[in-house]
C-alpha cells in the first residue's frame, strides 16, 4: 500500500475528484493548506505593500494499493493542471491500515 | 404642521438610507467567502454615485418640470423648488435620493461574482442618474402614467420591479458563475458562506423598509394613513416569511433559512405599491402570496438557467408586479386609491391600468438596460476573466481577503 | 397634538421591532456553528407567528375588552377601536405587536441546539397568540392587576420576566445539551462561535430598548417623561455592562466579554419596569444590582444543571423580577408611581403589589408554559435527536450550513 | 414646539447611541480574529465609562456654568437646569453623553492589538469625564472659544478632532504592533479580519451620523436649516467614498475597500463643523477632499512609522481639522455662519479664528492626553506583554476567543 | 517508531481522546478534513439540489514507538466507533523524530 | 527523499520561514492543526470553567532530499524554538515524487 500525497490548485478539486473517480478511486481525503510557490505575489492593504509566499492549495491525501500507484498519479496530474500550474505528488509506503467499522487490515482495508 | 412632516420625512430618509446596508449584508451574506468584499464595494459605491448622480441629473429627470416623459431643468439642483408645500426640497431631495441608491443595489446582487467592478461603477451612475429618474417622472413627478391614474404607492414597479428587471436583464447577459450549472444543463448550489449577514441584512431591510412605505406619505399629516401602512409593511412580510418557509419544506423536505429571508423581502416588496390603499386582510394575502411567487420564481430561473445570485428578480422583479397588479385587485377608493379595485367592484379598469403601467416601466427599463449592458460590455466588458472567477473578485479585483485568518476553501 | 403621538409610539415601534434582529444577533453568535442558521430561522418566524398570532388572537385578549381575566373581542381585529384618544388603533396595535414577538423570541436563545423546529413553531404561535396576551392584558389590557396598581411601565415581567421564565421552563424540560455537563455533573463551556454577532446583537437591542421604554409612554404628550425614560434607559445598562464586568473578573480571574454585554442586558430587563417612576441614582442602582444578579444567576443555573445557552433566564427573569419589585422599592409618587415605594415612606405596600403581581404572572407563565412544552413534547418530541444534535440542526433540519467555505469544527 | 424639539433630540441621540455600535464593528473588522473580542469589549465599556464619567462630571464642566475654562457646577446633574428652553435636561444630557461616548471611542481602534485593558479602561474614563467635557465647554458650553465665534456646528474638532488627536498620541506612545513594521522601518499589511463587519460598521455609522449632524440643531424649529445638514451630511461621504476610492485605485493599482469605507468616514467627519452653514457645492467639495486626505494622511502615518490600526488620526483628526478649518473658507453667514468665510469675501478672519480654535482644542488635547497616558503608562503600563501580543489579547485578557470552531490562523 | 493517521468522525474525537489517553498515549495532533463516504448526500440550498461527496471528519496523527502501535490502533478504533461508521486507519514508518526543546532524537522524543 | 513533518508554534512560523530559506528551502506546505501540550490550559466561559487541551500549531510539511535532512532539521528547529517551547519534528520516508507541470519523478521533482 502506498499513500499518494498530493498539492493541488484548490480550484482544480472538482476536475481531480472527476478523474480519481473516472480512474475507480473513490476513497481520499483533502484538507485546505498553504504552499509555497516560485513567486511572491504583491498586494496592497490600505496602501501597505504584503508580500504573499504562501498560497491556498488543496493536499490530498489518498492510499492505494501498490498496484495503483501509477494509474492514481496520472489520474490525479490530468485533473490537477492548469494554465497556471500543476502541483506536486509525493509517494510514501503505507505499513498498515484498519477499516474500523469491520477491523479488516491490510489491503483490504483501503 | 410643516415641522412635523419634514421631520418624518427626514427620518423616514435615514430608514431608507439604512437599507444600503441591509442589502450589502444580504448580498456579502449569499455569495462566496472570496467575493464578498467586491460586492461590498459595488454596494458602498453604488450609493455614493446614486447620491452624485440623483443630485446632478436624477432629480432634475424625475421633478424637475411636469412634462409628460423627462424633467428637463433643476440640473445640481439649481433653482429648484420643493414640491410639498412647508417641505424643505433637501428633504424631499433625500428621500427620493435614497429610493435611487436602493434601486441600484438590487442589480448588485444578481450580477455577483463574476461581473467587472469598473462596469458595475458605469452601470450605477446610468441606472441612478438616467434610468430610475425617468420612470419615477411618469409615476410619481408628474409624468403621464401619474396622470392614467397608476398607483404604486411607494415603488414595487418603479423602485423594486426596476432594479429587479435591471437585475434580469444583467444576470442573463453576464450567464451564469462557473459551475452553477452542469455540462448537462442542471442547475448546481453555490451557497452563500454567511446566514447570519443574510439574516442580519434581512432584518435591516425590514427596519428601514417601514421608512421606505410610511415615509411615502411625504408627511405626517394623515396619522391613520400611516398606521395604516406601518401595520401592512408588518403583516405582510411576516405571513411572506411562512409561505415562503412552507412551500420550500414542501417542495424540498426541508424549510429553507435562505428562501424564508428571501420570502420576507418578497412580501415587502409586494406591499410596497399597495401598501396605502388595502386593508389588511389584503395585506395578509398579498404576503401569502409574495411568499410563494418567490420561491416558484427562483425555481423558474433555474429552469431558464440564468444565475440570479441573490433572487433579485423572484423577490424584486416578480413580487414588484405582483404587487403593483395587486392595487387593481385590492385598491380601495375609500382607502384613498385613484380607481377602485376588482375586488370592491371596480371591474378590470384598475387593473388595466395597472398592468399598462407595469409594462410601460419595465419594458422601458428592460430595454434601456440591455442597451446600457450591452454598450458597458463593448467598452470594458461586463464580466471579469475566467481565472479572476475561479480566485475569487476580492483579490483579483481588490488585492485583498475578506477573511483574513480564516482558513477558507476557495473551491466547493 | 395626536400626530406627535402617533409618530412616537410608530417610530419607536419601528425601534422594538429591529430589537428583533438584535435578539437573532445575539443568539446566533452564542451558539456553535453548527446551530446558527437554525436559531435564526427560529428568530425569524417567531416575529412571523407573532404578528400573526397577534393579529388573530392576542389583540383581542389583551385588549378586546376589559374583564378582569382576559379580553375576548376584537378577533382579527375587527371592530377594535383605540385605547388612545387620536391615536390610530393600527399604530396602537403594532407596538403592542413587536412587544409580542420579543417576549415570544427570548425562549430561542435558551433552548438553542436541540429543540426541534417544528416544536418551537408550535410554541412561539402558542406564546404570543395566547400567553402573552393573557398576562398582558392582566397588567395593562384593564384586567384585575391594572385594577390593583401593579405598575410594570414597559415590561420588565409582562415581556421579559414571561419570556425568561418560559425559557427556564423550555431549558429544564429540555434537558442540557450534550456535552454540557460532565457525567458526574460539573458544567462545561461551550463557547458560542462568533463575539462579534453578540457584540452588535446588543447594541442593537439597547438602541431598540429607546424605544421600548421610552415608547411605553404611548404619546409624547410629556417630554420630561419621555426623556426621564431615555436617561435612566442609557444609565442602568452604562452601569450594568460595568457592574456584570467586575464581578466576572473577580470571581473567574479576567473581564469576560460575553457576561458584560449579558450585563448589558440584564441593566435594560432591571429598568423596563420602573424606568418612567424612579430617579436616575435609582437607575444607577438597579444598573448596578441587574449586572451582578445576572452573573449569579448564570453560576446558580450551573448548580442546577440547567442549560440555558444565552442566559435567557437570568437577563429576562431573574432580571425582570428585581425590575419589577424595584418599583416597589424605588418608586415615586411623585415621578409617578401608583403606590409611594419603600424608600421613599410608602411602606411594604407598594413592594407587596409588586411581587403578588410578579407571582401571578409568572406563577401562571410557569404552569402554563409547562403544559404547552409537555404536549407539544407528547405530539411531536420537543428534542431532536442525538445525532442530529451532533451533526449540527443547520444540516439536519434545514440541509445548509451557516458557513459554508469555512473550515470549521463540528465538534470541540 | 417644544414636544417637537424634545422629539428629535431624543431620537437623534438614539442614533448617535448607535454609533457606538458602528465604531465596534469598524475596529473589531480591522482587527485580527485574535483580538477582535477585546476591542469590543473596550468598545462596550468605554460607553458605559463615558455615560457614567459625563454623568458625574462630564456634565458639570462642560455644561454646569459658563465660566470661559471650565464649568464647576452641577456634579451628579444636581440642580441643572436646560440650556434649551422646552427641553427637558435629560434629554439634553443625553444628547451631550452620546457624543462624549464617540470621542472616547475613536481610540480604541488606534490602539488596537496591543493596548493593555485595564489601561484602557482609566483612559475611557478619563477621557469622557474630563478632557473631552473641558474643550467641548470652550466651544459649546459657553466658554472663551463660543465667545470668539470660532464655529464647530456639529464637532470636527470638539468630538472627532479630539479623539483622533488621542488616538494619534496614544498609537505613537504604544510604538507599533509587532511585525507592523520590518527591521529596516518598511511597512508591513496587518489586514484586518472581517470586511463585511468593516462596512456595515461604517452603513451604521453613517445611519447615525444622521442624528449627529442634524441633531445638533438641538431643536426642529429650522426645518429648512435640517434638510440642508441631512443633505450635506449625504453629498460629503458619497463624493468621499469616491475620491478615496479613486485616489487608491491610482496608487495603489486597484480599488481598496477598505480606504474607500474609511473614506465615508473622512467625509463625514470632514462637514460635521460645516454642514449647517455651507451649500450643498461645499459639501461636496469639502467630500471630495476629505476622501483623499484620509488616504494621504494613512500614508503618511506609515511614513512616520505610528500604527494606527484603523486609521482614526487620518479619518477623525486629519478630516476633523480639515472641515472645521473649511468653516472659515466656505461657511457663509446668510446660511447661519457666525462670520463670512474667505470665498464668501469674509477675508482670512473666519478662517484665522478657526485654525486658532483647532490649535487649541487640539492643542489641549494633545498635552493632555500625554500626559494622561504616560500617567497611565507608570502606574498600569499601556502595552501588553510580547507574548499576549502574539497569541492574543481575546485569549490573555480575557480568556475567551472569538470564533469559536473556526479554524484560524494566529500568524500570518 | 510509526506514525498512525486516523481518519475519524468529528463526534468521536472526545471520545477517541479519553481511550488514547486510557492508553497512556498523550501526544498526537488533530486537524478537521474532508472525506469521502460510501454514499453521496442531498441537500437543497434555495430549491437547487447539491451532492455532497465530501464529508467533515477529523484526521488524528499519533507517533508511537513502534511497541505501542497495537494499542494505539485499538484505543482508536474502541473510540471512534458509533452507530454511523468508523473511519480508517493508516500505519506509516517514521525514520526519525526531533524533540526540538531538547534536541532528543529517535524514540525519546515522541 | 525525506519527508519533514514539523509541528511548530504558530508565532514561530515567520522565522521557520524566515531559517528555511536561509537554508535555501523554499518548498514546504504548512496548515494550522491543534495539538497537545505537556499542560492543559484552565479558561473560564461565561463563569464555566474550560479545559482546553489542544492548542493551535502550525503543521510544516518540506520533502528534501536525502541529503538535506540533517540541513532542514537544523533549520526549523532554529526558527521553531521560543520562550515556551519548541515542537516536534519526525522524518517519514518519500518512495517518489512527481512534479505535475513538468511530469518530472524522483528527486528531480522535489
Ligand atoms: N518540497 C516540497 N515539500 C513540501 N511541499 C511542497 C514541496 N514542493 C512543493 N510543495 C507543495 O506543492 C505545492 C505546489 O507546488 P508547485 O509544483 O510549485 O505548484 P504549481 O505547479 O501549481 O505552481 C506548493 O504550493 C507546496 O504546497
Ligand atoms: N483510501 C483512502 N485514502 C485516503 N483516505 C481515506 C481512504 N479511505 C478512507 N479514507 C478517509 O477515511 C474517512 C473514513 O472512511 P470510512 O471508513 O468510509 O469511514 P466511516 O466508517 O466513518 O464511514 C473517509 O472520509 C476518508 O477521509
Ligand atoms: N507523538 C506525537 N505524535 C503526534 N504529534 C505529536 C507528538 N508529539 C508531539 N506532537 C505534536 O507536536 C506539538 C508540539 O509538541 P511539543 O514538543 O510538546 O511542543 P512544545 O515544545 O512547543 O511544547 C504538539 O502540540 C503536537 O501537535
Amino acid at each position: 500500500m502506498k499513500m499518494i500525497i498530493a498539492y493541488i490548485r484548490q480550484e482544480q478539486l472538482p476536475a481531480v475528484k472527476e478523474s480519481l473517480s473516472g480512474a475507480e478511486m473513490f476513497h481520499f481525503t483533502v484538507m485546505p493548506v498553504l504552499g509555497t510557490a516560485p513567486r511572491a505575489e504583491q498586494r496592497t492593504f490600505r496602501g501597505v505593500e504584503q508580500k504573499v509566499t504562501l498560497f491556498k492549495r488543496m493536499r490530498l491525501e489518498l492510499v492505494v494499493k501498490d498496484s495503483d500507484v501509477e494509474n492514481a498519479i496520472e489520474a490525479i496530474s490530468r485533473g490537477a493542471m492548469n494554465s497556471g500550474g500543476g502541483g506536486r505528488i509525493f509517494i510514501n509506503d503505507v505499513i498498515d491500515a484498519v477499516k474500523i467499522w469491520t477491523g479488516e487490515r491490510g489491503d483490504r482495508a483501503i | 404642521m410643516n415641522a412635523i412632516d419634514t421631520l418624518w420625512i427626514l427620518l423616514c430618509a435615514f430608514l431608507v438610507f439604512f437599507m444600503q446596508a441591509g442589502f450589502g449584508m444580504v448580498e456579502a451574506g449569499l455569495v462566496r467567502t472570496k467575493n464578498a468584499g467586491n460586492v461590498l464595494m459595488k454596494n458602498v459605491i453604488d450609493f455614493s454615485f446614486a447620491a452624485i448622480g440623483y443630485f446632478i441629473f436624477g432629480y432634475a429627470i424625475m421633478y424637475g418640470s411636469d412634462e409628460p416623459l423627462v424633467g428637463t431643468a433643476g440640473w445640481f439642483m439649481f433653482g429648484v423648488e420643493s414640491p410639498l408645500e412647508g417641505v424643505p426640497v433637501e428633504a424631499f431631495w433625500l428621500f427620493q435620493a435614497v429610493f435611487a441608491g436602493a434601486s441600484a443595489t438590487i442589480v448588485a446582487g444578481a450580477v455577483a461574482e463574476r461581473m467587472k467592478f469598473s462596469a458595475y461603477l458605469l452601470y450605477s451612475f446610468i441606472i441612478s442618474a438616467f434610468i430610475y429618474p425617468v420612470v419615477g417622472h411618469w409615476v410619481w413627478g408628474g409624468g403621464w402614467l401619474a396622470d392614467l391614474k397608476f398607483h404604486d404607492f411607494a415603488g414595487s414597479t418603479v423602485v423594486h420591479g426596476l432594479g429587479g428587471v435591471s437585475a434580469l436583464v444583467g444576470a442573463w447577459l453576464l450567464k451564469p458563475r462557473f459551475g452553477r450549472f452542469t455540462n448537462d444543463g442542471q442547475p448546481r448550489a453555490i451557497p452563500g458562506h454567511s446566514m447570519p449577514l443574510v439574516a442580519i441584512g434581512v432584518f435591516i431591510l425590514w427596519f428601514g423598509w417601514y421608512g421606505f412605505n410610511a415615509g411615502s406619505t411625504l408627511g405626517f399629516s394623515d396619522p391613520e394613513l400611516v398606521a395604516r401602512i406601518a401595520l401592512n409593511t408588518t403583516l405582510a412580510p411576516a405571513v411572506a416569511a411562512f409561505s415562503a418557509m412552507s412551500v420550500s419544506w414542501m417542495r424540498y423536505g426541508k424549510p429553507d433559512l435562505s428562501l424564508a429571508l428571501n420570502g420576507v423581502l418578497g412580501g415587502l416588496v409586494g406591499i410596497t405599491a399597495p401598501c396605502a390603499v388595502v386593508n389588511s386582510g389584503s395585506a395578509i394575502f398579498i404576503g401569502l402570496a409574495s411568499g410563494i411567487l418567490v420561491v416558484f420564481g427562483i425555481d423558474w430561473l433555474n429552469r431558464l438557467k440564468v444565475d440570479d445570485v441573490v433572487g433579485a428578480f423572484p423577490v424584486h422583479g416578480i413580487c414588484g408586479i405582483f404587487g403593483t397588479l395587486a392595487v387593481g385587485v385590492f385598491g380601495s377608493t375609500a382607502l384613498g386609491a385613484p380607481l377602485q379595485g376588482l375586488l370592491y367592484g371596480g371591474g378590470f379598469g384598475a387593473l388595466g391600468i395597472q398592468a399598462l403601467g407595469v409594462m410601460a416601466c419595465l419594458g422601458f427599463t428592460a430595454i434601456s438596460m440591455f442597451v446600457v449592458f450591452k454598450a458597458i460590455d463593448a467598452i470594458f466588458g461586463l464580466r471579469v476573466s475566467h481565472e479572476t472567477e475561479l480566485k475569487g473578485l476580492d483579490i483579483e479585483e481588490h488585492g485583498m481577503e475578506s477573511y483574513s485568518g480564516f482558513q477558507i476553501f476557495t473551491t466547493e
